[in-house]
C-alpha cells in the first residue's frame, strides 16, 4: 500500500526539495550555514528555546493574529473570506515571525550583530527591530533605488538604531541587495548572522524561515476549526520570496484545501521562469535564454524578485500547490475595494491574492467555497505611492 | 588526472611560481588580446570570466567589468567563438557562476568549453556537496574542476576540498570578496591546511594586488591569481601593450 | 464609618463628574444627546451588544494587545516598565476601540452615517476604517492646516470610502474640526451620529467612550495579575482629550497605583488651564484672560488641544490622579530612546509618557518601581515628521 | 416678569411684528453706529454678539465677524463700556458662548451687563438643565435668559424651554447653524409647539435673509431675527447708512 506524500515535512540532508533547494554559496559561507544548520535543528528541537520565541511573537508581537471574516466582502463576491491578519503584527506584516526567531538564534549563536537585505523596507524595519530588542547591532542593504523610493522606511530603520547601506550595483534593488548581503556576510561571518528575509537562499534558510513563519498556518489551522469553519476549500496567499505563503500553507499542507499563491505577473517565477540556480539556491527563476536573471517588475516592492523560495518550486512541480500571476491594474483595484468594503487597507503585496478571489470568485473558486486570505501586510507603507499613482491618472 | 593538473605540476616541478591573471570576457572588444598580452608578459595560466547578472561573489570592480560586457552582448558561446578563434599559448580556465552552466546544460557547457581551449573552470557557488553532476560533465571533457578554500573552511572540508579539487586548490587569503581585501592575510595558514591532506598545486587569490603581494604569497604557495587589480587597469584604459607590463612587473616579483 | 470614594463608576444623571461635564450644547442638539445616552445605556446593558462589541475588537482590531516588558529600557532606567500595546491595534492606536463601540451604537440606533472630528488624522482612519466595515456613509472634518501636515492620512480615509471636508475657520486644527462637526451634525442629526474621538463633549460622550476604551485598563490589569506582577505602582499614559489614559486608568482606578496623565507641555490644561465650558463640557481649558480659548501647540498633532475630559479634569480635582506637562524636546529624545532599546516606534504622542518616565526614574517613581505605560500608538504615521525635525538639525 | 418680556409684549399688544437685528460687537470701530442706524430703520430691539474664541453654533459668516472683532481686542468689558457710552433707543440682548460669561463671573457679568443697558441674554450652548445658575444670576440684575427651540426639540422639551424662556422664544426655522440655510423651513410647527404651552413672544430665526422671508416668518409668530445677512453686509463694507436702508426694507415688508 503507498502511503500519500507528506508536504512541508523537513527537506532532504542537502536541503531538497524534490529536485530544489540545496546550497550553492561560496566555500567562504559554506561554514556558517552549516553552523546554522545545526543550531537551528538543535534550537527547534528545545522546548526552552521554542517557548522563548513563541512568547516573544505573543507579548511583543502581538500574536496571535486574529482570522477575520470579511462579511461584506465575501456578499459581493459570493464566496466565504476569511483574512488571516498578518497585517496586525508587529511591524505592519509577518516578517516579525522571521526575524524574531533568526534573532533569538542569532544571541543562541553568540553572535552579536545581523545584516539583512530588504526591498520596500518591511523587512529591514522587522529585523532592525528585532535586533534593537536584543540589542544586536544591525545593518541592512538596500538597494539605492529602493532608498530613495522607501525613505521613510530608511529613517524608521535608522530610528531603531540600525545602519542603512544602499547598494550601487546592479539594478540597485532587492535581488543586487541580497547579492551585496552575501558578500558582507563574507566578511563578518565570524560574529555577524545573515536574516534573510524569504524562504530563499542556501539551506537551511528556506526552511527554517518557513518554520518560522508556520505559525501562521497553525494559528489559522486551529481559529477556523474553533469558529466550526473547519478546513478551507481555499488558502490563498501573495508570493515574493514566498515565506508568508510558506507559512499559511504549512497548516494545511496535508489537509484538502487548495493552495494558491499569487505572484506578481512581472515577477511570475513559476509561470513564466524556468529551473536555475541563484542567491544560494536552485528553484524556479525569471532568466533571459542565456541564463542571466532578469529584474522583476511590480507595482509591489516586496514581490519585486525574480525567484521563487525552493519548496513553492517544488509544491508547484508536484502539482500540491497552484501559482498564478497577477497584474498591478488588478491589484489597485483590490487594494481600493478591500478598503472600502472591509475598512482594512491591505499591502500592496497583500492585495495580489485579494484580487486573484475577485478574478476567480465563481469561477475557479466555486460560488460558496471557503477561502482563507493570508492578509500579509497593511497598506499604510504603500498609501503614498498609490496616491501618487492615481492622482497621476485624475 | 586532468591535462590542467599535468601541466601545473609539471610547472611546479620546474620550480617555478604560477602566475593567473583573471580577466573579464568581452569588457572591452580586445579582451583577448589582453589575455595574449598577459601570456607574453609571463602568465602561465588565464582565468577567463564568463559575466553573470548576480556575481555574488565579486567586488565593485569585477561587477563593472561584468555589466559592460553583459551589456555588449557577451554569452558562452560568444566567448567560446572567441577563445576558439584565438591561440593564446596558456591554459584557459572559465570562472563563472553556477546558473550559467546549469542553463546552458552542464555536459553541453563543458563540452562547449573543451572544444573552445579551456581546460579548467572555477565556480565559486557551486559547492563540494552540489558539484556531482557538473564534475560528471567536465570528466568527460578533461575539464578541471577546480574548487576554493578560505579561512573559514574547517579541517574536514579542507581535506574533501583538497582532495576533489582538480588542477590547483584556489586558497582565498582573507574572507572577502575579490577586490575588496588588500594583502595576504591568512594565505599561509589556508595553504597549509590544504598541503596536510593533498599534494595539489595551491594558489593563493583574493587580496592580491600588488607584485609585493604576489611574491609574498608565492613564498608559501606554488602560486597567485591576479584579479581586480588587472581588471580596475582595464576598466581605466588600459592597453593590452599596458597589461603585458602590468604581468610582467608581477613575474619579476615572483621570480625574484 | 465613611467608605472610599469610588472612582470612574458611572457620572450624575447630568453627566458630572464632581463639578465637571454636564452638556453644554445648542438646543437643536439636545435631542440626540438624551437619545445617544439612553441608547448607550440600553447597549451597555445588553449582553448581545456587548459581545458583538467584543468580538469585533478581538476579530477585526486585534484585541487583545499584549503587555510587554520592556527588559532594556528598564535596565537603563532602573525602574520596570510594562508596555500596555495599543500600538499594535488595527489602525495603530487605542481609537479603534472607541469607534468599534460608537459605529455599532451607530446602527443599532437605525442611523446610517456618521461624522467625526480628527487633527493628525487617527480617529479619523479609524472612524473611516469602523464605518467602512459596517457600510456606514462617514465624513471627517479636519483643520485645513492638518489636511496639508498629514495628507497621507486624508488619503487613506478616502481610500477607505470617506469623505474628508477641510475645515477653514479659526485656527484650522482640532479645536475647530471640532466645531466644526459640531455645527453640521445640527444639520443631519436625524440620521448621523457624530463619533467623537475622546472623552470629551457633551454627555454621554465622556462616560461613554470612557467605558469604550476601559477595555485597555480591563485586558492590562488582568495581564499584569497573570503574570505575577499585580497592581504596578504607577500607571502612566499621554493625555490629549484623554480616552487613552482614561481607558488604562478605568482598570486600576480603585486601586493602589499612582495614576499619572502626561500632557503636552504646550497644551497642560490641567497645569496652566482654568475651568471653563468648551465643545459641550466643563472642564479644564487653557484660555486667554478673557476667556478666550486659546492654540494648543505640541508637536503631535493628537496632543493638539486646549482641553481635557471632563473626568480628568475631576480625577485632578479630587487629587485621585496627577496631571505633568513634557515639552517637545524631551519627546524627540523618548521617542528615540524606546526605538533603540526596544524595537518599538512610538507615536509622539504615546512617546509624551516615555519622557516622563525617563525624567522622573529615580526621583517621583523611585528605583525598583513599577510602571504600566500606555503606548497609545505606533509612530509610524510621524516618521516624516520626526525626520524633517531632525534634518533640519543637522 | 423681566422688564425686557414687559416690553416685548407690549410690542406685539400694539399689533406689530419684531424686528430683531444681530450685529457682532467690535467687528467694526463704528459697529453702535450700525446699531443706532438700525434702531432708526425699524428695529424694536437688538441682538449684539460678543465674540468668542469658538462659536459652535455660527456659520462662517459670523464666525468671520468674531475672529475681526477678537482681532481688534474685543473683550464684554470693551463692549460693554461702549454699550453705556451711547443711547441705542431700543432693548439690548447679548448673544455669546457661556464659556465667556463662566470666565467672567456670571454675578459679575450679568450685573455688568446691566449697568451698561443690556435687558437679555442668548446663550446658545447653555442648555436648559445646565442654566440654573446663570439664570440666578440673571434674575438679580432684571436680565432675561431667552432660550431657542429647535425642530428637533421634543414636545416635552418644548413646554420646558417655552415657560423657562423669558423675554421671547426663540424659535430656530431650521436644523442649521446661523446663516446656512435660506427660509423659514418648519418654522410654522415649531412656533406652534411653543405656543401651545405658553403666550411668550416667540420670534424666528436662522435662515431669515431677505425681507420676503421676513414677511412669510412673521405670517405665523411674533417676530423675527435677522443675522447673518446682515453681518455679511457690514463685512462688505455697508456704511450705517446702508443697514437703515437695509433694515427699513426688511421693516416695510413686516408691516405690508
Ligand atoms: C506585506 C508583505 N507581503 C508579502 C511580501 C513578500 O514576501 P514573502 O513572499 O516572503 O512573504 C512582503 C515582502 O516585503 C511584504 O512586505
Ligand atoms: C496615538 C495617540 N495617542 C494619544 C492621542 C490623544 O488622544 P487621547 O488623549 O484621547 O487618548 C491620540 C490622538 O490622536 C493618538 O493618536
Amino acid at each position: 500500500m503507498s502511503q500519500p506524500p507528506v508536504f512541508m515535512g523537513a527537506p532532504s540532508s542537502t536541503g531538497r526539495f524534490g529536485d530544489f533547494g540545496g546550497r550553492f554559496v561560496p566555500e567562504a559561507l559554506m561554514p556558517a550555514c552549516l553552523e546554522l544548520e545545526a543550531a537551528f535543528i538543535d534550537a527547534w528541537s528545545d522546548p526552552v528555546f521554542i517557548d522563548e520565541y513563541h512568547s516573544v511573537l505573543h507579548e511583543f508581537a502581538g500574536r496571535s493574529t486574529p482570522v477575520t471574516y470579511l462579511g461584506r466582502f465575501s456578499k459581493l463576491f459570493g464566496v466565504e473570506v476569511y483574512a488571516k491578519r498578518e497585517d496586525l503584527a508587529h511591524t505592519g506584516s509577518h516578517k516579525i515571525n522571521n526575524v524574531v526567531g533568526q534573532t533569538l538564534l542569532t544571541r543562541r549563536m553568540g553572535k552579536t550583530r545581523v545584516i539583512a537585505e530588504t526591498g520596500a523596507g518591511q523587512h529591514g524595519v522587522a529585523t532592525a527591530t528585532a535586533a534593537a530588542r536584543l540589542g544586536l547591532a544591525c545593518t541592512v542593504y538596500m538597494g539605492e533605488l529602493d532608498t530613495h523610493r522607501q525613505e521613510l522606511n530608511v529613517f524608521r530603520m535608522e530610528l531603531l538604531g540600525s545602519t542603512v547601506v544602499p547598494v550601487t550595483s546592479g539594478s540597485k534593488t532587492l535581488k543586487d541587495a541580497v547579492n551585496e548581503a552575501m558578500r558582507e556576510w563574507v566578511s563578518c561571518v565570524e560574529d555577524t548572522h545573515y536574516c534573510l528575509g524569504s524562504v530563499m537562499g542556501p539551506h537551511p534558510f528556506p526552511w527554517m524561515v518557513r518554520e518560522f513563519q508556520s505559525i501562521i498556518g497553525r494559528e489559522a489551522e486551529e481559529q477556523l476549526t474553533a469558529r466550526g469553519v473547519g478546513v478551507p476549500d481555499v488558502v490563498v496567499a501573495c508570493v515574493g520570496g514566498g515565506s508568508n505563503a510558506a507559512g499559511i500553507f504549512a497548516g494545511f499542507a496535508n489537509s484538502s484545501a487548495r493552495l494558491v499563491g499569487v505572484e506578481a505577473a512581472g515577477g511570475a517565477a513559476v509561470s513564466n521562469g524556468s529551473p536555475g540556480v541563484l542567491h544560494g539556491m536552485k528553484s524556479m527563476l525569471i532568466q533571459s535564454e542565456h541564463g542571466q536573471i532578469e529584474e522583476a517588475h511590480s507595482i509591489s516592492a516586496g514581490l519585486d524578485y525574480p525567484g521563487i523560495g525552493p519548496e513553492h518550486a517544488f509544491l508547484a512541480a508536484s502539482g500540491r500547490a497552484e501559482y498564478v500571476g497577477i497584474g498591478d491594474e488588478d491589484v489597485l483595484v483590490a487594494l481600493q475595494t478591500l478598503s472600502q468594503l472591509e475598512g482594512i487597507i491591505p499591502a500592496l503585496e497583500s492585495a495580489h491574492a485579494v484580487a486573484w478571489i475577485m478574478q476567480e470568485a465563481g469561477k475557479a473558486i466555486p460560488r460558496g467555497s471557503t477561502v482563507l486570505l493570508n492578509l500579509s501586510g497593511r497598506g499604510d507603507k504603500d498609501v503614498a505611492q498609490v496616491l501618487d499613482i492615481l492622482r497621476g491618472r485624475e | 588526472m586532468k591535462s590542467l593538473e599535468v601541466t601545473l605540476r609539471a610547472l611546479r616541478e620546474s620550480g617555478r611560481k604560477a602566475l593567473v591573471p583573471y580577466f573579464m570576457a568581452g569588457v572591452t572588444p580586445n579582451w583577448t588580446q589582453h589575455v595574449a598580452a598577459a601570456v607574453h608578459g609571463g602568465a602561465d595560466a588565464v582565468e577567463v570570466g564568463i559575466p553573470f547578472s548576480d556575481p555574488m561573489m565579486d567586488g565593485v570592480i569585477i561587477q563593472k567589468a561584468a555589466e559592460l560586457s553583459l551589456a555588449a552582448g557577451t554569452t558562452i558561446d560568444s566567448i567560446c567563438a572567441e577563445l576558439a578563434a584565438s591561440d593564446l599559448g596558456a591554459p584557459l580556465i572559465v570562472m563563472t557562476y553556477y546558473n550559467l552552466f546549469h542553463h546552458y546544460g552542464l555536459r553541453r557547457a563543458s563540452g562547449r568549453l573543451a572544444q573552445s581551449g579551456v581546460s579548467g573552470a572555477i565556480v565559486p557557488d557551486l559547492t563540494l556537496e552540489e558539484s556531482e553532476e557538473w564534475r560528471a560533465a567536465c570528466d568527460e571533457n578533461d575539464i578541471a574542476t577546480i574548487f576554493l578554500v578560505a579561512p573559514s573552511t574547517t579541517p574536514e572540508r579542507f581535506a574533501r576540498l583538497a582532495r576533489a579539487t582538480e588542477g590547483f586548490c584556489y586558497a582565498s587569503a582573507r574572507m572577502a570578496v575579490t577586490g575588496r581585501a588588500q594583502g595576504a592575510g591568512d594565505a599561509t595558514r589556508v595553504v597549509d591546511a590544504v598541503r596536510a591532506t593533498s599534494d595539489v598545486p595551491t594558489y593563493v587569490g583574493i587580496g592580491i594586488s600588488s607584485p609585493e603581494q604576489a611574491r609574498d604569497a608565492t613564498e608559501h604557495s606554488d602560486g597567485v591569481i591576479v584579479g581586480s587589480a588587472l581588471v580596475d587597469t582595464i576598466l581605466t584604459g588600459a592597453s593590452p601593450a599596458d597589461t603585458e607590463v602590468f604581468i610582467a612587473s608581477f613575474r619579476r616579483a615572483i621570480d625574484k
